[in-house]
């Protein structure tokens, strides 16, 4: 089995395992639908481990032996393969996550909703893997599919409805945004292959058309990374999809739309021909930037807990741009680390977090107040994850935070550093807060302000029938697990740098034109590997994010913190623009094209 | 007549975004959707025309004998084709599911999520 | 002889695209996309592309017109059947008063 | 944000990208030019594996992996349906009421439905000759069984149409095509590879793997788009609603 044939299996195999579920849930019981679906999750991870593991450089696969010129071509790179990677081991956590969790209907539908996550999964890892650019826009809409079935999952509740279809209509017109971009490439260079698109614009010096359809295509991107003014979608459909779906969302389909970013401007449009790097780089590290502290301030004003957590992943996906804005091997190998890290720390997190609408029916903060006193154990998991999303030091995300400190300070400016940790700190205080209020009951109940135009987490329905019987105990080790495998970055050196070093190779566009358009051969990484190891300044400032974190907690759960009132209006109006019109959101959408067009093309 | 065509894309999808960011039905909007989404089939499809050129299948015609139109868009056309009808169906569903809960379909009154 | 035909049918297209999204009411929405997907038809086969056009003959005049006709029934019917104090599915069309 | 802060903000992005893309549309080549460098590449990949319909051999020879994904997003859909559109729990389902039906139409739909199958399979079976292929016959068929409901009524539909067995005929066309996919890697090292013998030109088993995966995709099209119209039809037609205001937790203000 060389790296050619993982490749595609990669992704045959839970788009095979999908239809067998599909017709296996008529006949078998329930047991017999987790056991194969759990067997397929765990093949995938099998094989995309071993993949990820034999990658040294960019190892490709000729789909129906035709060549890149003609045919499509999968090209992995350590951080593609290491994503897919990330993606098949939160699958097969979800799987078990809710193996006893989860009310699946009974009867003919039984094994639906474990094939809807394979499939969904299947359109993660193709996404990740593939090299052509249509195919990928093939796979975005494969993701997106599945995913709004699964958010809308439980009908009887109105609000799962209404975040899943402005999900599917806000994502579907960012898809065609992005195919009438790669008709404009289609047009200019006749190919349809990432490196063959690079190749054919080295040609001539970039004029409009090109900064065009960067914006386009990007923009999909962006939309599925939430990034602002993009992001509106995605609190919305995390408040509501069920809790193993949003384990996956918020922990790997949001990095994907980072990574399709990276990944088309490296190999696309970093070129001669392309958009230039400078233009590139302010642009999306004010993109970032003003993601992060979008996502910060109203992650703090969150009750609701997955709201909460959504617009925490949304704060984290813009420091993950703005590592990625830098366009050195550092940034990206930051980034890398800090996603794969971030991806399981949330994930544990929303796990967390469905244990508590599991018990008491509600994810509200208020309503829970000092109400989960003896769930000791997933108080204790709930307080350490917020730690590492503030970037506690022995953790991957800390060590991740930390590189990419260092690749931002040494090519925009030192007060992205600021950036960085304020962002940590107020994401990681608004989860310590919760910890505290819920598991351990500190200070006063808050007072009930009837600002109506807040989502409350009342009223929301207990996701298994008859929650009598004891907490199934998937749902505390799976999280359990999950935190552990989010320190493993941070504590084990060679598993870090194993990470970064891959993470050169997206930075390295030449080495990926060699290895696709060239005769199919195993392509070796040239030039010095990045440092990946703990820095004194990288540990004092996780240890400085995270005490803020633990300040800003502790001390807004005793007494609510003093505000202005310019800086209550402020937030006032922010949060009355997340109105969850539809309307509003693809208005923003418009604006946020024409920004990055004009944005890119004053620079190029 | 060259540049008509792709303006005439660009227009339809501008069209289809001003329907969906003023409907006031949510079943309109999925039909403004498939309106955008026909804004690609026309750009793609131009994308590939050629002058005097006949359609790409050799059923009743020598290879070679005539020049030939792109049939590579036509198969992204193809595939875009089914995405949308496919997608279509699926927000119409969520559509259907969503009025049974909701009393409305109007965007304007549906203030389940806020803040 | 293209360059004409080709002209009528892109108008036809664009035209039928823009009353399909002023047209605010579900089902006479559906009727507009329905004749949308024939000219959109139209227009493929002028272009020299069957399949295509053979395509979205059967999805776009058919398929998704029958959709959204079958939802509106069940959105208007649901109503129907419940406000059975009378007022019809006239409550139901919020837009009756406000065309924009 | 108001209704008219929504349509200024729309309207002051609508104008920068109509400006941009109207003017990357003046950069594009000119319509109509002959240059076309991609689809020549792909005729002649065609004619190498001699399939006549240059785009069924696009579809499903030398860009299948692009068909695989759209097949599997129309499987997720049907899934999605299926599972979207099940019974709620404060749902009942009435069965539809026998209606009666014109002679005309009767006899029209009598005569109809086996001539619109026998096109659907046709247009199928010929795919990689002439313009069609698996997915247009497949919605023709689709469209055709529903013939049974116009020309009779629902129960004549739901005798015509065996769920069951069209669930299971979409999953395992849905298999299918993976299988088929490996079983090219396993003979010819590359993964949907046409590894069958490729026979005479403009005959029906012309093009190698070419005709298997249309009658795959054909299969499952015809069997999910039947599916997917039984639960909108079952919406439509049998199930009634809660009571209004009941079962939805959204108060009247």
């Amino acid at each position: 089995m060389t790296q050619a044939d993982l490749l595609p299996w990669a992704v045959a195999i839970p788009l095979l395992g999908a239809p067998v579920l599909a017709v296996a849930g008529r006949v078998l019981p329930r047991l017999g639908c987790d056991v194969l679906a759990t067997a397929a999750a765990a093949g995938d991870v099998a094989c995309l481990a071993l993949l990820w593991s034999r990658i040294h450089g960019v190892s490709t696969a000729r789909l129906g032996g035709w060549p890149a010129r003609v045919g499509i071509v999968l090209a992995a790179d350590r951080v593609g393969a290491g994503l897919a990677l990330l993606v098949a081991v939160l699958v097969l956590a979800v799987l078990v996550y809710s193996w006893r969790y989860f009310d699946e209907p009974s009867g003919e539908r039984a094994g639906l909703f474990p094939a809807m996550v394979l499939v969904f999964e299947a359109g993660m890892v193709g996404f990740a893997l593939t090299g052509d650019l249509f195919n990928a826009f093939v796979f975005f809409e494969l993701m997106g599919a599945s995913a709004y079935a699964l958010t809308g999952y439980r009908i009887e509740d109105p609000r799962p409805l209404q975040g899943a279809l402005t999900f599917g209509v806000v994502n579907s017109f960012a898809a065609y945004l992005s195919l009438l971009g790669i008709g404009l490439l289609y047009a200019r260079t006749g190919q349809l292959d990432l490196a063959a698109i690079g190749r054919g614009l080295a040609g001539r010096p970039p004029d409009l058309l090109v900064v065009t359809a960067f914006a386009l295509v990007v923009t999909a991107m962006l939309v599925k990374a939430a990034v602002a003014p993009f992001h509106f979608w995605l609190p919305d459909a995390h408040a509501v999809a069920p809790t193993p779906v949003c384990m996956l969302m918020s922990g790997a389909m949001v990095e994907l739309g980072v990574y399709g970013a990276a990944r088309i401007y490296w190999t696309v449009f970093s070129g001669a021909g392309g958009v230039p790097h400078d233009a590139f780089r302010h642009t999306f590290t004010a993109f970032g930037v003003a993601t992060a502290l979008l996502g910060a301030v109203m992650c703090w004003q969150q009750r609701h807990l997955k709201r909460l957590l959504a617009f925490s992943t949304i704060a984290h996906v813009g420091l993950f741009v703005t590592a990625l804005a830098a366009l050195t091997p550092d940034g990206t190998a930051g980034a890398a680390v800090y996603v794969a890290a971030h991806g399981c720390v949330k994930a544990a997190l929303f796990g967390l977090t469905g244990v508590l609408l599991d018990r008491y029916g509600s994810v509200d903060e208020h309503g829970l107040h000092g109400r989960a006193r003896q769930l000791r154990l997933v108080g204790v998991l709930f307080t350490v994850g917020g730690l590492a999303l503030a970037g506690l030091p022995p953790f991957g995300t800390g060590l991740g935070k930390a590189l990419s400190e260092e690749a931002v300070s040494s090519s925009a400016g030192a007060w992205l550093t600021a950036v960085y940790v304020a962002v940590s700190a107020v994401t990681g205080g608004a989860v310590l807060r919760v910890a505290l209020r819920v598991f351990w009951g500190v200070g006063p109940r808050p007072a009930e302000d009837h600002d109506d135009d807040q989502t409350t987490g009342e009223g929301e329905e207990p996701e298994i029938r008859g929650p009598l019987r004891g907490l199934p105990v998937m749902m505390t080790a799976v999280p359990g697990a999950l935190l552990v495998l989010g320190a493993v970055p941070g504590c084990v050196p060679a598993v870090a740098h194993a990470i970064t070093d891959g993470a050169r190779a997206l930075a390295d566009p030449a080495l990926y034109r060699r290895a696709v358009l060239g005769p199919p051969a195993e392509v070796r990484l040239p030039g010095a590997p990045v440092s990946s190891a703990w820095t004194v300044e990288g540990v004092a400032l996780g240890c400085v994010s995270a005490a803020a974190a633990i300040l800003l907690g502790a001390g807004s759960a005793l007494r609510p913190l003093p505000a202005g009132r310019l800086l209550r209006l402020g937030v006032r109006a922010l949060r009355r623009l997340h109105s969850g019109h539809l309307g509003d959101y693809l208005a923003w959408l418009a604006v946020g094209v024409a920004v990055l067009c004009a944005a890119l093309a004053a620079q190029a | 007549m060259g540049v008509l065509v792709y303006l005439a894309a660009g227009w339809m999808l501008l069209v289809a975004l001003y329907g969906l960011v003023t409907s006031r039905n949510l079943v309109h909007a999925v039909g403004c959707l498939s309106v955008a989404q026909a804004s690609t089939y026309v750009l793609l499809l131009a994308v590939g025309y050629r002058d005097g050129a006949t359609a790409p299948v050799f059923s009743d015609l020598a290879p070679g004998s005539r020049p030939l139109v792109d049939p590579v868009v036509q198969a992204l056309a193809l595939t875009d084709v089914v995405v949308g009808a496919t997608v279509t169906a699926l927000l119409l569903a969520l559509t259907i599911q969503l009025r049974k809960r909701y009393s409305t379909l109007d965007p304007q009154a549906l203030t389940g999520l806020r803040g | 002889m293209n360059g004409p035909l080709i002209g009528v049918a892109l108008a036809l297209v664009v035209l039928s695209a823009t009353v399909a999204v002023l047209t605010r009411e579900p089902v006479r929405q559906a009727v507009v996309l329905a004749v949308l997907g024939l000219s959109l038809s139209v227009l493929f086969a002028v272009l020299q592309a069957p399949d295509v056009a053979l395509s979205q003959l059967a999805v776009g005049t058919a398929l998704t017109p029958l959709l959204i006709l079958l939802t509106v029934r069940k959105v208007s019917r649901r109503s129907l059947d419940d406000s059975d104090s009378g007022d019809g599915s006239g409550d139901d069309d919020p837009d009756a008063g406000g065309r924009t | 944000m108001t209704a008219r802060g929504r349509v200024l903000l729309f309207g002051a992005g609508a104008v920068v990208v109509a400006v941009f893309f109207g003017l990357s549309c003046g950069e594009l080549p000119r319509f109509g030019a002959t240059a076309h460098p991609y689809g020549d590449r792909a005729v002649a990949a065609s004619l190498a594996h001699r399939t006549a319909n240059v785009v069924s051999s696009v579809n499903f020879d030398v860009r299948a992996f692009d068909t695989l994904g759209e097949e599997s997003i129309l499987f997720a859909t049907v899934l999605g349906a299926t599972l979207l559109l099940r019974l709620a729990r404060d749902e009942q389902v009435r069965p539809a009421p026998a209606e009666g039906v014109l002679p005309t139409t009767r006899l029209l739909g009598i005569v109809l439905l086996p001539l619109a199958l026998v096109v659907g399979v046709y247009i199928v079976a010929h795919g990689q000759l002439s313009p069609g292929g698996g997915f247009q016959g497949g919605v023709v068929l689709a469209t055709a069984l529903h013939l049974g409901y116009v020309a009779a009524d629902y129960r004549v539909l739901e005798r015509v149409r065996p769920l069951a067995v069209l669930d299971v005929a979409d999953s395992a066309a849905a298999a299918a095509f993976t299988v088929m996919g490996l079983a090219g890697l396993a003979a010819g090292g590359a993964f949907l590879k046409n590894v069958l013998p490729l026979g005479t030109f403009n005959q029906i088993t012309s093009g190698g793997t070419v005709p298997l995966f249309n009658a795959a995709v054909g299969i499952e099209v015809a069997s999910g788009v039947i599916v997917l119209l039984a639960h909108f039809l079952e919406q439509a037609v049998e199930m009634s609603g809660p009571p209004e205001g009941g079962g939805s937790a959204e108060e009247e203000h």
